[in-house]
């Protein structure tokens, strides 16, 4: 154990056993200190490694260390793997240290809970798991940890598990991911029984040899994997589970709603890029995916009363986003939109968490506003998330991440020009939604009393993150803006380069529409709920706008269509099945022999005279017989 | 040597609890728990001890047998013998009987040495089955098994216990006598081939069978064995089985008894007939996947809670016959697995049935809920076992279903499809499970204690045993790995699975 | 002797008598006849027996008979004394009212 | 008559002398128990009379006798029987009847007629032992005649048993007709040269088969068993369903091998329907019926079903299963009529399965007995019934008869629901402590605990350790 690779997911699971065996024994303080602590310690180790890995890394850039052998059955062979590549460092980066920042947020946040210590215990669980699900480097440990976020997510939905709708959406969102992971898990047969191994690094070195491009096998293996990603990452068409999920406290929503968790599928993707490179269909039905789930999302979020639901629907949105690059072949931009988009998604999550908190858990921004004065650290870093989040040109992060997809969409190698017009349209309806969520909450007069402002525990980390949506963009520029490269250099040691097949020359003029769309959406926003409410109101009174306003309030249907296609049924069936069909079988040969039963019982009359009758009937037919035969 | 003498502490432990509880009703307890634990101590011992031998061996057949003549104008022989296999579920046997004897420990107040009597009957009667060499001598204990049970069904079950003893016998014991019809035909065939009769296993294994012959043989065994396992639809006796019974019946019925039923496959199904198994491979495994996905149906509209658990073992059980007709090392050892981490995750949720049973008094699920809040225990064991069923990975039960689903896809693309969809629907039912008793507002009123210390104890053994098996589940695979790979042989004489290459084109 | 009676004739006689003995154990409700017409088959087989033994000129025929009527006396002393008690106990003969056991 | 004839006939000539013994006794005013246990001395010498016998064998007595040791296996079997019969009496009649002392002598006789019949190789000797048994069962069975069930069934059973012996004794008159010999080995002689087998013939063996059929009591000449059973004393109803049964089998098995009747497929294609509708009818009628006593007449109709099973194939083995299953029906049901026996009082047999309720729990040993009889009538392992129909299943499996085979284990599946019945009632209700009521004749309760403890032994080993007595009754040979 030389390397202290190992302590990373070891940390937050010591963390997890010390508050799952001894919770009940422990102050609240020394929760918070085993919850956040271990979770804390992990970032640190991991910045330690990850300088290291960086400055002074081995040959090929990857730490790996096997701590047992899991599985060895004839042929097949799992071990207990991790492996740090630049890819995971930025996943374990992002896990760890946003983390980090999540739980001593929560440490404040969740302070009046009775279920302190159960409360970490889940969260540590579950950045145990987010961390082996990335530093796996095999799919079965990656599938471990996989389903291991899922528990950890449906645990934490259901946190607060007297209200069974609670309960409920945690169940979707479990059994929602459960039939990704299910279509997963029959991907992972077949790369093994394609390849015999399910070491990533084994598939990666295999895969041109193994197959041809485009070959069915190999689609088929991508769009198996891609249904796994798209259950965990929401896109659709399993998306439905996400805005129900805001039903957990907000600290989960920041931390696996909307940084690690749901951004699985992205690195599941982006790990088994060769596999979807081998595959032309796959790759477009990706980007299509991520495309039409943004456009979906970003209507949808337009439309939303509740904060969370806003943010899970731009969650959805941006995660299209992230789709939609990894489909055209931009993988960096994924991964690197992924990063910023964790920041400053976690960081509108936590916001939103203060602010519920605050107003004794209102959650409809309708009944918020005036909040500008009142909670000004709160606004101030919530705006600087909401410009990260509307892609506020050259200051916020969010500009270059998502700035350099939508040139992707259009330039890369899977790039076309519809997509690229969906992802603009997906940059304009998001400026405006952002900007209605903004001035519905901040802005106007209060509606609600503020009970109690947030503590320092949970402001500090609201401006850490703020800083890092401010600045973690300026790690990656474009070509014309000074080229500055460090994210994809880094990222280049894992994941291809992104191909271009329009010249650079022309991405200004992207930039500019990118811009121009931002600046549309924030305008409309502002027109509508800023300037002229009552505008609003005219629109809804249009017959035809209400009803689609409603179609896009209620997720463009989903949730209505599969409850007819899916859930009706089954629940049908398995009620008037309740007491087994088959077992009618058995009672039906039970009264068959009851009635012969009866019958033959009435022969026992016990009449002398029928009993000779009997007799003599057995004897001539014994003599009938002996003379026939 | 050591082979009979598990069975005669069992048989004479339970004479004896049986004498003893006529002077005091907490004897017969002590003696049923020394009883299974200096077997399970035995056996481990060995286990340790033999830990080398059985990873590195595989041309010797068995680990250690014991014979003595038995009734010799039949060429009956009292011969038990075991491989890693045995093994395996020798040790569950006696674990699964510490622990059903832990469990009954309250549970049980009344005719204490009868109960107890009948309960290491019952693990006699299992630890033969497991042990048994001669096909007379097996039939002999899987017999011996079902009486006590039936008492143990009949006598300390609930409301419908008589009306569940029934079916539960009846099923059990017609399908037996068909196996018994099956056994005698290939003794006979056995005998006018060789001049030889016998019932002795290995002698029988060789046996020179018409075709026609082999398949009616076979099914005579395979209805046996499908009714314990059970295989729908043979499966309506085993709900009410499991519902009525006392939580150790309970334990012991999903633990060990629906485990016979797949030992008896992979050792005499497959040995005995490997022509006619591989020919009726692919209608059983349709019939594993209808049991997988019938089952979990079943199972998520029960609102009694031992019901659907019950039905929750009808379809990993299905799981366990699509494996087993897979007929590769890796299917067959993730049967293996399963019928390891089924035993402890069911029998796990039954206890947690019984256990909420003492304390409310019921085990319909609308009456319960919320149960969290008082006993946060309870609450988060039955999480980890309600996950387990679901096949968490880290829980043993996901390493048996993948390996199975994975051994399957071998054998049969789409088969496998539909069974992994089995995935889905377990999550679906075991969430059902959270939610309906531990999750949403409290239903009932006053105070529910959590865990007791015995109850702690009986847990915590099985979480560690299931977190264990997810973990490192390799001493289990290497110790069933010779009598896996034996059959495996069998079945494909001619092809080396053992190379990796063979998977990949 | 020389029989001059054919052998099948005197078959044809018992058969005939024991399908009577039969005819009469059905039709009659009273015990009493019941008993007699068994008595009747009794004696329609020693008469076969007898016949029997004349065509093989043997004794054993005639011994059987002998037997046969031995057994039916005690049988019919026995079944008198039933008889008696049946009427104490029901004051009737009719055997169709000995039903009360069935089942 | 040579001293060997003497020795070979010892145990019928015990038997009848007991009689005539007991008899004098009664004369002598002597008390019931002195009766009782004088009698039961008497058993046990003509029971160990058996064992002189063994250096004889096989002696056949021409032309009435043939005493092998398949036959002195019976004698056994049916003497044995008379003494558990015997013991279990004494508690039954002394709570019932004020002189029941003449029922021992009817009991030796009974005895002494089936015996002979087990031994008997002629019509005459066969005709002999039969009336004896029945004659005396007349009487037993009415014994109690203060009941109305004890009249009404020894009124159907003497008339039907008479309606039946008229039948045997037509058959055999026809045989003998067409034969012209009365004894089983001339006849197979006789029959030896005939190419197709005479129709007289055929008629016979069909008139003799509805007389052996009632005595049996196989379908469809069963409708008797329950009404008689249920009426007749327990005690004799164990007699009946035990030793007056196993000497029928034997003789007529003996009369069949000589014969060779098994190459007549008529015959066997006969026997087989009968087999068939006797294992599914018995087993039926029992199903649902809540006298325990009926429902062992109901279940000795299908385990006679079952017997026949083993005696169709017509292979060497079946004496061997035969004796062998007769042994652990024997054993088994003395040992359930035993327990119904035990538990009668003053007012009535212990018959309806209520008084059955929670048995287990008032008298342990009283209801581990009967179970254990039930489990092994229903031929669970470990249990005598099991090794039985084992080797019923492989006597009829080795010669190919898969369909009896077949119908035996679907019929006992059956049957498994009305013995596990009378279990279930014996440890369902509550756990009453009443306090019983003191044993009025403790010597004689504890000989009859005893007894039925020996054959309980006696069911569980031969469940498990029957090599010795397989080994043993391998040796018979009837040709």
């Amino acid at each position: 154990m030389d390397n202290p690779l190992w302590l990373i997911p070891a940390l937050p699971l010591a963390g997890f056993l010390i508050l799952a065996f001894g919770g009940s024994h422990l102050s609240k303080k020394m929760i918070a200190a085993a919850g956040a602590g271990s979770v804390c310690l992990s970032a640190l180790i991991t910045i330690m490694i990850g300088t290291k890995l960086l400055s002074a890394g081995p040959d090929g850039g990857t730490y790996s260390q096997t701590l047992w052998t899991w599985i060895d059955v004839a042929g097949f062979n799992a071990k207990i793997t991790l492996t740090l590549d630049a890819l995971s460092l930025v996943f374990v980066f992002v896990i760890t240290f946003i983390g980090a920042l999540i739980h001593i947020y929560s440490a404040g946040f969740m302070e009046g809970d009775k279920d302190y210590s159960r409360f970490f215990a889940c969260m540590n669980l579950f950045v145990f798991s987010m961390l082996v699900l990335v530093l796996a480097d095999n799919l079965l440990l990656m599938y471990l940890g996989w389903e291991g976020v899922g528990l950890c997510s449906y645990l934490l939905i259901g946190f607060w598990y007297e209200n069974p709708a609670n309960g409920y959406a945690a169940r979707k969102a479990f059994t929602i991911t459960r039939i990704g992971d299910t279509a997963m898990a029959i991907g992972l047969f077949m790369v093994f029984y394609q390849s015999g191994t399910l070491v990533v690094a084994d598939i990666t070195a295999k895969a041109p040899e193994l197959w041809q491009q485009n070959e069915t096998v190999v689609t088929v293996i991508a769009l198996l994997l891609l249904a796994g990603g798209v259950g965990k990452s929401a896109q659709l068409p399993l998306q439905t589970w996400l805005p129900d999920a805001m039903a957990g406290p907000s600290p989960v929503s920041a931390l696996i709603h909307a940084a690690t968790m749901v951004t699985a599928g992205v690195y599941l993707i982006a790990r088994m890029h060769v596999i979807f490179e081998l595959s032309v269909v796959a790759q477009s039905v990706v980007a299509i995916i991520g495309a039409a789930t943004l456009l979906i999302a970003g209507f949808t979020a337009l439309t939303q009363y509740d904060i969370k639901r806003v943010l899970a629907y731009s969650t959805m949105s941006q995660i299209g986003y992230m789709f939609l690059a990894l489909g055209v072949g931009a993988w960096t931009a994924a991964v690197f939109h992924f990063m910023v988009h964790a920041f400053f998604k976690a960081l509108l999550f936590l916001a939103a968490g203060a602010i519920i908190e605050s107003l004794h858990h209102e959650h409809n921004m309708f009944r918020m506003g005036g909040l500008k004065d009142k909670m000004p650290v709160v606004f101030w870093t919530f705006l600087i998330g909401a410009a990260s989040l509307a892609a506020v040109p050259l200051i916020s992060s969010g500009f270059y991440s998502k700035d350099q997809i939508l040139w992707y969409a259009w330039g890369a190698g899977g790039g076309s020009p519809l997509l690229w017009a969906v992802a603009l349209l997906g940059a304009l309806i998001t400026a405006a939604y952002t900007t209605r969520m903004m001035i519905l909450t901040f802005w106007g007069e209060s509606k609600t009393h503020i009970g109690h402002h947030p503590g320092k525990r949970m402001t500090i980390p609201l401006i850490v993150l703020a800083f890092f949506s401010l600045v973690a963009g300026f790690i990656e520029l474009p070509h014309n803006f000074g080229h500055f490269t460090l994210f994809s250099d880094l990222m280049h040691k894992v994941l291809p380069e992104t191909i271009l097949r329009t010249n650079v020359s022309s991405e200004w003029m992207f930039q500019l529409l990118a811009a121009l769309a931002t600046f549309g959406g924030i305008f409309l926003g502002y027109f509508y709920y800023g300037q002229q409410p009552q505008r609003i109101e005219n629109l809804r009174q249009n017959e035809m706008l209400a009803g689609l306003r409603r179609f896009w309030f209620s997720g463009w249907g989903f949730d209505q269509l599969y409850d007819v296609i899916l859930v009706k049924p089954f629940v049908f069936i398995t009620r008037i099945n309740k007491a087994d069909v088959v077992d009618k079988l058995y009672t039906g040969i039970v009264s068959v022999t009851h009635a012969l039963y009866r019958l033959l019982s009435r022969t026992q009359s016990g009449s002398l005279r029928w009993y000779i009758m009997g007799m003599v009937i057995g004897a001539i037919v014994i003599l009938g017989i002996q003379m026939m035969l | 040597m050591m082979l009979a003498l598990l069975i005669v502490i069992l048989m004479a432990g339970g004479l004896t609890a049986l004498l003893a509880g006529k002077w005091n009703k907490s004897f017969p307890r002590w003696i049923a728990l020394i009883s299974s634990t200096a077997g399970f101590l035995i056996l481990l011992l060995f286990w340790i001890d033999q830990h080398q031998v059985v990873q590195v061996s595989s041309d010797q057949n068995w680990l250690v047998q014991y014979q003595k003549d038995w009734i010799l104008s039949f060429g009956i022989t009292f011969h038990l013998a075991i491989d890693g296999l045995s093994l395996l579920l020798l040790v569950l046997t006696f674990f699964m009987g510490i622990l059903a004897v832990l469990c009954s420990w309250e549970e049980i107040r009344e005719r204490t040495g009868f109960y107890y009597f009948n309960l290491l009957w019952i693990l006699a009667g299992v630890a033969g089955v497991f042990m048994a060499m001669d096909l007379f001598l097996f039939y002999f204990f899987w017999e011996v098994m079902l009486i006590p049970m039936y008492f143990l069904i009949g006598i300390w079950g609930s409301e419908n216990r008589v009306y569940a003893a029934y079916k539960f016998f009846i099923f059990t014991q017609a399908s037996g006598l068909l196996m018994f019809l099956a056994i005698l035909g290939l003794y006979f065939i056995h005998g006018n081939n060789t001049g030889v009769y016998t019932f002795s296993y290995v002698e029988l294994t060789g046996t020179v069978i018409p075709s026609q012959v082999a398949i009616w043989l076979m099914m005579g065994f395979m209805v046996a064995f499908a009714v314990k396992l059970p295989v729908v639809p043979f499966h309506t006796w085993l709900p009410d089985a499991h519902g009525e019974a006392p939580t150790a019946g309970s334990l012991i019925l999903a633990g060990l008894l629906l485990k016979t039923g797949a030992y008896g496959m992979l050792r005499f199904v497959i040995p005995l007939f490997p022509e006619a198994a591989r020919q009726v491979a692919v209608p059983a495994m349709v019939l594993g996947v209808a049991g997988i996905v019938y089952g979990a149906l079943l199972a998520y509209s029960q609102t009694d809670l031992k019901r659907l658990v019950a039905f929750t073992s009808v379809s990993h059980m299905g799981f366990v016959l699509m494996g087993i007709f897979a007929f590769n090392e890796l299917a067959l050892q993730g049967v293996v697995m399963q019928i390891v981490t089924h035993a402890i995750s069911t029998g796990a949720l039954f206890i947690l049935a019984g256990m909420i049973k003492e304390r409310l008094h019921t085990r319909d699920m609308n009456l319960m809920g919320g149960l969290w809040t008082q006993m946060p225990r309870l609450g988060t064991i039955g999480m980890v076992f309600a996950m387990a069923s679901l096949g968490l990975p880290g829980l043993g039960s996901f390493i048996a279903e993948f390996l199975i689903l994975l051994g399957a896809f071998h054998a049969h693309f789409w088969i496998t499809v539909v069974a992994a969809s089995g995935l889905i629907f377990s999550a679906v039912y075991s969430l059902r499970i959270v939610q309906k008793i531990f999750l949403g507002p409290e239903k009932g009123a006053g105070h529910i204690p959590d865990f007791s210390r015995r109850e702690m104890v009986i847990m915590a053994a099985l979480t560690v045993s299931i977190v264990w098996l997810g973990l490192y589940p390799q001493p289990v695979i290497n110790t069933a790995k010779p009598a896996v790979v034996r059959l495996v042989q069998l079945l494909q004489p001619d092809s080396d699975i053992k190379s990796e290459q063979s998977y990949v084109r | 002797m020389k029989s001059s009676v054919s052998i099948e004739m005197v078959m044809l006689l018992a058969g005939l008598l024991f399908a009577l003995g039969i005819a009469g154990v059905i039709i009659r409700k009273n015990i009493i006849f019941m008993l007699l017409s068994v008595e009747i088959m009794l004696n329609a087989s020693g008469l076969a027996f007898i016949a029997a033994g004349s065509h093989w000129g043997q004794p054993d025929g005639q011994v059987m008979f002998i037997f046969i009527l031995a057994m039916a006396a005690a049988e019919v002393s026995i079944g008198l004394a039933l008889i008696l008690q049946i009427y104490h106990q029901h004051q009737s003969l009719d055997i169709d009212k000995l039903k009360e056991m069935n089942g | 008559m040579s001293d060997n004839d003497f020795y070979a006939l010892m145990p019928l000539l015990l038997l009848a002398g007991a009689s005539v013994l007991v008899m004098l006794l009664i004369v002598a005013r002597l008390s019931h128990r002195i009766i009782q246990i004088v009698s039961l001395a008497l058993f046990i010498v003509s029971f160990s009379s058996l064992v002189y016998m063994r250096d004889l064998l096989p002696y056949p007595i021409d032309p009435l006798f043939v005493i092998d040791d398949f036959g002195v296996f019976m004698i056994g079997l049916i003497i044995f029987s008379g003494l558990v019969v015997n013991v279990l009496s004494y508690i039954y009649f002394e709570e019932k009847e004020e002189g029941p002392k003449e029922y021992y002598v009817l009991l030796f006789l009974c005895t002494l007629g089936a015996c002979v019949l087990a031994v008997s190789g002629h019509f005459v000797s066969l005709f002999l032992g039969l009336e004896i048994l029945t004659v005396g069962l007349y009487a037993l069975i009415a014994y109690l005649r203060k009941r109305k069930h004890s009249i009404e069934a020894g009124i159907k059973y003497l008339i039907l048993a008479a309606f039946s012996s008229a039948f045997l004794l037509f058959g055999m008159a026809l045989i003998y007709l067409q034969t012209g010999t009365m004894g089983f080995s001339e006849m197979a002689g006789a029959l030896a040269d005939v190419a197709t087998i005479p129709p007289l013939f055929l008629m016979g063996l069909g008139l003799m088969l509805v007389g052996a059929g009632f005595k049996l009591a196989v379908v469809p000449f069963h409708m008797w068993t329950a009404d008689v059973y249920q009426g007749a004393p327990v005690p004799v109803t164990a007699f009946i369903a035990t030793a007056s049964k196993g000497g029928v089998v034997a003789v007529l098995l003996r009369f069949f091998v000589a014969i060779d009747g098994f190459r007549f497929a008529g015959l066997v294609f006969l026997l087989i329907c009968i087999a068939i509708a006797s294992m599914i009818v018995g087993n039926l009628l029992a199903l649902r019926q809540k006298n325990l006593k009926r429902i062992l007449a109901y279940s000795s109709i299908a385990h006679l079903g079952y017997l026949l099973v083993a005696f169709i194939p017509g292979s060497p083995m079946v004496p061997q299963a035969v004796s062998f299953y007769l042994l652990a029906y024997f054993v088994t049901t003395l040992a359930a009529f035993g327990v119904v026996a035990v538990l009668s009082d003053r007012e009535s047999d212990a018959e309806e399965l209520v008084r059955y309720k929670a048995l287990f729990w008032k008298h342990p040993v009283l209801a581990c007995i009967l179970s254990s009889a039930l489990l092994s009538l229903a031929g669970i392992p470990l249990t005598a019934g099991f090794t039985g129909k084992f080797y019923i299943l492989a006597t009829s499996l080795r010669s190919g008869f898969w369909l009896l085979g077949i119908v035996l284990v679907a019929s006992s599946v059956i049957g498994l629901y009305y013995y596990l019945r009378v279990i279930t009632v014996m440890f369902s209700g509550i756990n009453d402590h009443v306090p019983e009521p003191e044993e009025k004749h403790p010597l004689f309760f504890g000989i009859s605990m005893g007894v039925l403890s020996v054959l309980t032994v006696l069911v569980i080993w031969l469940g498990v350790f029957p090599d010795g007595v397989i080994s043993f009754v391998q040796q018979f040979r009837l040709r």
